[in-house]
């Protein structure tokens, strides 16, 4: 199914590590292709770990795997998603007008996300 | 490759050689100032004009990391102001705060070839030794704070002198400065951990120390002393701008007994009256105790009418001004070391306090009978840009010109100082002492600010005219270490001149003591912590001077 | 350097090393290198970034020095084909600067300079609203020690330092004991606040959660409370977090004797950026009349705060800085790389130490595919991919000595632990910029 | 006079010679040989525009001028017309005179003015009227009138003059404001009136308040007639409802002096 969600690109110890490894490798690209999502907002989407999800912002789209957020604390924070910055996350990042500043709102995308997708569903 | 230059037909000012405005030749071979050079040497025909040797600055802010801050967050003021580049030089920003490269560009315009940075923390050294090596054509050194040091402190609280001095040596050596410096003695520890409290005695225990700012500065004053430091401690006392704060000063003095020490900005030090309540002209007691003490020297921190920047080391003195006016400021805490604050400012002539402040400036430069011990600088850009040098030499040089901008200031306050009694007008010569030949003395440069043989040939030469102010606007000629690079106004080529620093020696078992209190309180490691002598170019170590 | 170096057949040991891949700027690391390798094998005291950074900096010794359309060719002729795209282009940017040392960065501005180009650098895209912030407002500041020493109140907002800069807390800020911290973390209290709980999280004693979007509003009414000021009660709608929160919060942040607040992009990436920041600024000095309170922007890459501070004492601007006319001139939305590139303005770029393609807007990275690149860059990126002209670069603090500052601003040395066969971003700044004056001579 | 765009630019072109104060007295002749900077680059202005007619106080300026700076800089008198969209900075520092633009304006629209009128018949970027940063003082006096949308910032610092936004403002109007009026007919993004001190933001739209703003009463303001009457003028649509009906008024912003008023149409 398909809901508008918040997409904020966000760092971790993951990316910082493959980061260091290289862009251009495997590890890199898949957990900068990693969408965190609530687990409440998983069910109600009907997502399964590991299952792979479009996310839209106008005409541009990606594809990514999803997994659920590991919470200690309790959060109040369904209908965002957080994925590690990287090609994946700036892809989505459609609009270059930064205010006035040099900086696009980037930790704020809305975004429409629609899946589980098929297998065989690629990008686009 | 050897270098010659004859300067012929000028009227030639050298206080320190007693040459007095005659017309003579100044020659000029591989950078220093020679008795002769072959016939066939180039020359420069001075006619009409004044020789004397470059300017030295004893105090200014030009770089480090507090000024590097003030640069930082005020892009306003740099913007009416660009510095452009030229076939020779680099470009910069103007303003109150310049840039690096249009600070030495602007100076060396004016004729000044030495400038010292007066505040900064021993943890940032590297960062105004980056800053002053892209401070081009001048020469230039920095004083290290010293007066709110925790190590320094536990040392002195407990008696220790020997490790006390042992201590600032390796301080000195380990950040390449060039003298100590005290700001606000004993003020950061109130500041940072009583809630923004301050110092306001000389005998008030500071907080968390078993110790008094008067012990503190004692301490620093000796040690500068006993280790033959060329320029002695550099004092900005505690009270700065409140009113009744010239008896902090006197005191400040008298702690000295007798011994070198070197007050700044003396005119922020000045001031009778009740605390909080309007100040007035305390000059004449000042101005009496320094004529009176040889040991004691000074340079005025005059104020001058426009925008300025405050930015000290003083935390609460920033603070301060803060609640003047709510305006934009900075506070930056430096661990172990400093306190920073930083504030946009802005003197105007209507203002009863403002006025005082010029007025008082304009008494300490009057009343000194020694001119050699009181010296130019308006504490920049503190109490105004150091461009405004050429408008107070004419306020010394011409009394008609002091008395008309005398009648557009606030007259309440004018009315309570004896600058209206003062007819002295400063002549060329003394005007050369307080600008040059006088601060290089203080400065123990012996190279400096004179055109005898041996003297670095720092030389500038400008048209004489009429109005002071534009006669010292502008060089015409500018030689720096025998190299013309301004010609007829103009950059003909680029220079990066030296940086000045001491090297005191030590007692190398005081580091391990040091490195403890570092690995419990830093949080850089002490093995880091030292300049390296590789980390800056074109450095230059200034002998100590004999301990008698 | 010597005495930090101890020789064990292959191996040697660098003491006191230091690590530049986050702004906390480490520096009591203890590297053991292979020098046959020419690689790092341990690096004791570093967290888990900093060992990635570590024993990910081997040297590949096969890789090209420099690429030019994709082809293996020589220094000399990559800096003459660098040379020649800059002198001919009408409005060519330099941008990034953040890993690299300030000596490179210092040559950097100096051919900007002189090309009378447009220098930018990362700080535009990660704590420039920060340094707008900072023009706007001011700031009260401090460096780490003295958080160590007595800060006995650490905020954490809108920043994840745990995941970020994982060294924050544990050697600066939070668990270490200091001159006025006899106990460490238990004379500290922690106050993380963010739009969801992160790892930092769990180290804090309250997590304040506020809705998206809403911290100029949390901030505007912690101000309100510190000045004693009326507070409108949709402050709840608006922020999600209770009033009764609020008023706790700055309650603490009023009583403590010494407190911090910490900050990320959480502030400057959302809307409201540089008003975000300058608000967070005015809350530490609003604060300052009941206590001593200071802010410290948590940066990212190692050198991303000399990039600001070598522009500004070149330049007096930290950022978004162009030479056009022959003289600095800043204003950021105009002079921004991100802005350049997405009006189409910039006709070449020169980008040093990052990685514009894997991070900018999608606009601007399609202008940057369409102009003339020379990339610098340790390793392969997606950005180096599609330069005309690519530079392959020894790595700074691991075989380049210099300087870097630290996140406040203080200069930390490199000790290098190994030679590396490729230039340093210097080595090839410097025969480039002489290269571009006598071009322009002409 | 009349500058025709006959090459566009193919870098920004900063062109704060083109106004009617400093063509003053000039012949076709000389205005091509002025100065522009293209780039990094100065070339003469004949090789962008056309320049015909004799200048009597009246510029029109014709062509997409998008990538062309600081027109009007400085200027203070006479009128400005451009047929077509402009860069940044339009107006800078101009004390008196006018500047019509028949089509969109990017951001800093009459940075640091002290006097005159400037009117954009299609959108304004960010910044409109707005003071420059790290300054306390933003415009100081005279008009900027936007029939379509701006974006954030408009008003910042505003000291005295009049700012009207026909469609649309973004985040942050009026931010910081000390004195004097903004008027937006359409919809205001949020944070409205931030840090402002003295002055008068007026919206025909619901708008989110800050928490440190606060509302003090619903009335019938008879000075907002006079104003609108004369947005009217200017060719702004002006609702007759608005000239007669209720406004919220909230002050604010409490964390300052709580002197500044925002006034909400009602109904």
């Amino acid at each position: 199914m398909t809901e508008t969600m918040i997409l904020v690109p966000m760092r971790t110890t993951k990316q910082g590590t493959t980061l260091n490894a290289g862009k251009l490798k495997d590890a890199y690209k898949e957990t900068t292709s990693t969408a965190e999502i609530k687990q409440e907002d998983m069910d109600r989407l009907g997502l399964k770990k590991g299952d792979r999800v479009r996310l839209r912002v106008g005409t541009h789209a990606v594809v990514v795997s999803c997994i659920p957020r590991k919470i200690k604390v309790t959060d109040n924070s369904s209908g965002l998603i957080f994925m590690p910055y990287g090609p994946t996350t700036s892809a989505l990042m459609v609009d270059g007008d930064t205010a006035g500043t040099g900086m696009p709102a980037s930790k704020h995308l809305v975004v429409e996300i629609e899946g589980p997708l098929a297998p065989e569903e690629d990008d686009g | 490759m050897s270098s010659t230059l004859r300067i012929v037909n000028g009227k030639v000012y050298d206080p320190a050689n007693d040459i007095d405005g005659q017309v003579r030749d100044v020659c000029i071979l591989d950078g220093k100032i020679v008795d002769s050079v072959p016939e066939d040497a180039p020359t420069i025909d001075a006619h009409g004009m004044v020789v004397m040797p470059g300017g030295v600055d004893i105090h200014c802010h030009i770089a480090g990391s507090k000024v590097n801050l003030a640069r930082k967050f005020q892009p306003e003021d740099h913007r009416y102001d660009p510095h452009p580049g030229t076939e020779y030089t680099r470009s910069g920003s103007g303003g109150v705060v310049p840039s690096t490269f249009a600070t030495g560009y602007r100076y060396a315009t004016m004729g000044y070839t030495t400038a010292m940075e007066a505040a900064v923390p021993p943890l940032s050294a590297r960062h105004v030794l980056e800053e002053l090596e892209d401070t081009p054509i001048i020469d230039k050194g920095y004083y290290v704070l010293m007066g709110n040091n925790s190590m320094l402190h536990q040392l002195l609280e407990k008696g220790r002198m020997e490790e006390f001095r042992e201590a600032v040596a390796w301080w000195v050596k380990a950040t390449k400065a060039y003298t100590i410096k005290l700001v606000n003695p004993g003020a950061d520890e109130m500041w940072k951990g009583k809630k923004n409290a301050n110092i306001t005695a000389l005998d008030q225990k500071i907080h968390a120390f078993d110790l008094t700012p008067r012990k503190v500065i004692k301490a620093l004053i000796d040690v500068a002393n006993d280790l033959g430091l060329p320029h002695p401690a550099h004092i900005h006392c505690n009270n700065l701008g409140h009113s009744g704060n010239y008896e902090t000063t006197l005191e400040t003095m008298r702690t000295a007994e007798g011994r070198r020490v070197h007050i700044t900005h003396i005119q922020f030090h000045s001031y009778g009256g009740e605390v909080g309540k309007n100040p007035v002209s305390a000059a004449r007691a000042i101005s009496d105790f320094v004529n009176d003490n040889p040991n004691i020297s000074a340079d005025v921190g005059q104020v001058m009418f426009g925008k300025s920047v405050s930015m000290t080391a003083d935390a609460p003195l920033a603070w301060m001004l803060r609640h003047v006016k709510e305006r934009k400021w900075i506070n930056a805490d430096t661990e172990c070391e400093s306190g920073c604050g930083i504030i946009p400012f802005e003197y105007q002539q209507h203002v009863y306090t403002h006025t005082l402040q010029w007025a008082i400036g304009l008494e300490l430069f009057l009343m000194a009978k020694d001119p050699w011990r009181m010296v130019l600088s308006t504490d920049h850009p503190n109490g105004g840009s150091f461009l405004n040098y050429p408008r107070l030499i004419r306020l010394l040089m011409d009394r008609d010109f002091r008395n008309q901008e005398a009648t557009r200031v606030n007259q309440k306050a004018i009315g309570k100082t004896s600058l209206p009694d003062l007819t002295r007008e400063y002549s060329m010569q003394e005007i050369a002492i307080v600008t040059r030949a006088g601060p290089a003395r203080l400065l123990g440069l012996k190279n400096k600010g004179h055109l005898g043989v041996g003297a670095d040939a720092d030389i500038t030469i400008y048209d004489e005219m009429d109005n002071k102010e534009e006669m010292f606007n502008a060089a015409r000629f500018v030689i720096k270490d025998g190299h013309l690079f301004i010609k007829n106004h103009e950059f003909c080529a680029d220079h990066s001149g030296r940086i000045f620093h001491i090297a005191p020696e030590y007692d190398k078992s005081i580091e391990n003591e040091i490195r403890s209190f570092f690995d419990d309180y830093y949080s850089v490691q002490f093995d880091n912590y030292p300049v390296s002598d590789t980390h800056v170019h074109n450095t230059e170590v200034i002998a100590n001077i004999p301990v008698t | 350097m010597d005495k930090n170096t101890a020789t064990e057949k292959n191996t040697t040991i660098i003491k006191n090393a230091t690590c530049t891949f986050c702004g906390c700027v480490c520096d009591d690391m203890e590297l053991t290198v292979d020098l046959d390798e020419k690689c790092i094998i341990k690096s004791k005291n570093a967290c888990v970034l900093g060992k990635a950074w570590f024993s990910e900096h081997s040297v590949d010794e096969s890789r090209p020095v420099a690429l030019i359309d994709g082809k293996e060719a020589s220094l000399e002729d990559a800096i003459e084909e660098a040379a020649q795209i800059l002198v001919n282009a009408r409005f060519p940017i330099i941008y990034g600067l953040s890993d690299t040392t300030s000596e490179a960065q210092r040559q950097a501005v100096a051919m900007a300079d002189y090309l009378s180009a447009n220098i930018d650098s990362t700080s535009s895209v990660c704590h420039g609203p920060t340094g707008m912030g900072l023009q706007g407002v001011g700031e009260p500041t401090t460096t780490l020690g003295e958080v160590k020493n007595r800060a006995d109140m650490v905020v954490y907002w809108g920043c994840n330092p745990t995941d970020c800069h994982p060294r924050l807390s544990t050697h600066f800020t939070v668990m270490p004991k200091g001159m006025y911290i006899p106990n460490g973390r238990k004379d500290r209290t922690v106050i993380n606040v963010d739009i969801r709980s992160t790892s930092t999280t769990n180290i804090a004693d309250l997590f304040v959660q506020l809705k998206p979007g809403s911290d100029y509003e949390l901030l505007s009414a912690l101000r309100s409370i510190s000045r004693g000021r009326r507070l409108n009660p949709s402050i709840e709608e608006q922020t999600g977090v209770p009033m009764a929160t609020i008023e706790d919060v700055a309650h603490r942040l009023m009583s403590c004797n010494y407190g911090i607040l910490f900050f990320g992009m959480g502030l400057t990436m959302t809307r409201g950026r540089h008003y975000n920041t300058g608000a967070l600024h005015l809350l530490a000095a609003d604060l300052n009349e009941h206590t001593h309170f200071v802010v410290k922007p948590a940066r990212g890459h190692g050198n991303v705060t000399g990039a600001d501070t070598v522009m500004s004492w070149q330049t007096g601007y930290p950022f978004g800085v162009n030479f056009n006319r022959g003289y600095p001139r800043h204003e950021p939305g105009e002079f921004t790389t991100t802005d350049i590139l997405v009006r189409g303005e910039a006709d070449a770029a020169c980008i040093i130490a990052s990685d514009p393609i894997a991070n900018f807007a999608r606009p601007a990275i399609e202008h940057l595919k369409k102009i003339p690149v020379i990339s610098f860059d340790p390793k392969p990126t997606p950005t180096s991919q599609i330069a005309r002209v690519a530079l392959t670069t020894a790595c700074y603090g691991i075989n380049v000595p210099g300087t870097v500052y630290r996140m406040d601003d203080i200069p930390i040395p490199l000790r290098p632990a190994f030679e590396s066969p490729f230039p340093s971003d210097l080595d090839i700044l410097k025969p480039l910029t002489e290269r571009i004056r006598e071009l322009k001579a002409h | 006079m009349k500058l025709t765009l006959h090459t566009a630019p193919e870098v920004p072109l900063e062109a704060e010679v083109i106004g009617p104060t400093s063509l003053n007295g000039l012949t076709e002749a000389e205005v091509s040989a002025l100065t522009v900077h293209h780039g990094n680059r100065k070339e003469a202005l004949g090789e962008f525009f056309t320049v015909t007619g004799k200048m009597n106080g009246r510029l029109e300026l014709e062509g997409d001028l998008s990538f062309v700076k600081l027109l009007g800089k400085g200027m203070s008198g006479g009128q400005m017309i451009i047929d077509g969209n402009v860069s940044g900075h339009l107006g800078v520092g101009m004390s008196g005179g006018r500047i019509v633009v028949n089509g969109n304006a990017q951001d800093w629209v009459g940075e640091d003015m002290k006097g005159g009128s400037i009117i954009i018949k299609g959108n304004a970027g960010h910044m409109v009227g707005c003071v420059v940063r790290g300054a306390e003082v933003g415009m100081q006096g005279g008009e900027i009138i936007v029939h379509g949308n701006c974006k954030n910032e408009a008003g910042g610092g505003l000291r005295r003059g009049l700012i009207a936004i026909g469609g649309n403002s973004g985040d942050f109007t009026g931010l910081n404001m000390l004195a004097g009026s903004i008027f937006v007919l359409g919809e205001m993004g949020i944070r409205t009136g931030a840090g402002m001190k003295r002055g008068s933001i007026v919206s025909m739209k619901p708008a989110q308040m800050l928490p440190t703003f606060s509302y003090s009463c619903t009335y019938q303001p008879i000075f907002l007639r006079f104003y609108l009457n004369y947005l009217r003028e200017l060719g702004l649509v002006i609702d007759d409802a608005w000239l007669t009906g209720s406004y919220q008024r909230w002050c604010g912003d409490s964390i300052e002096l709580n002197k500044g008023e925002i006034l909400l149409y009602h109904s």
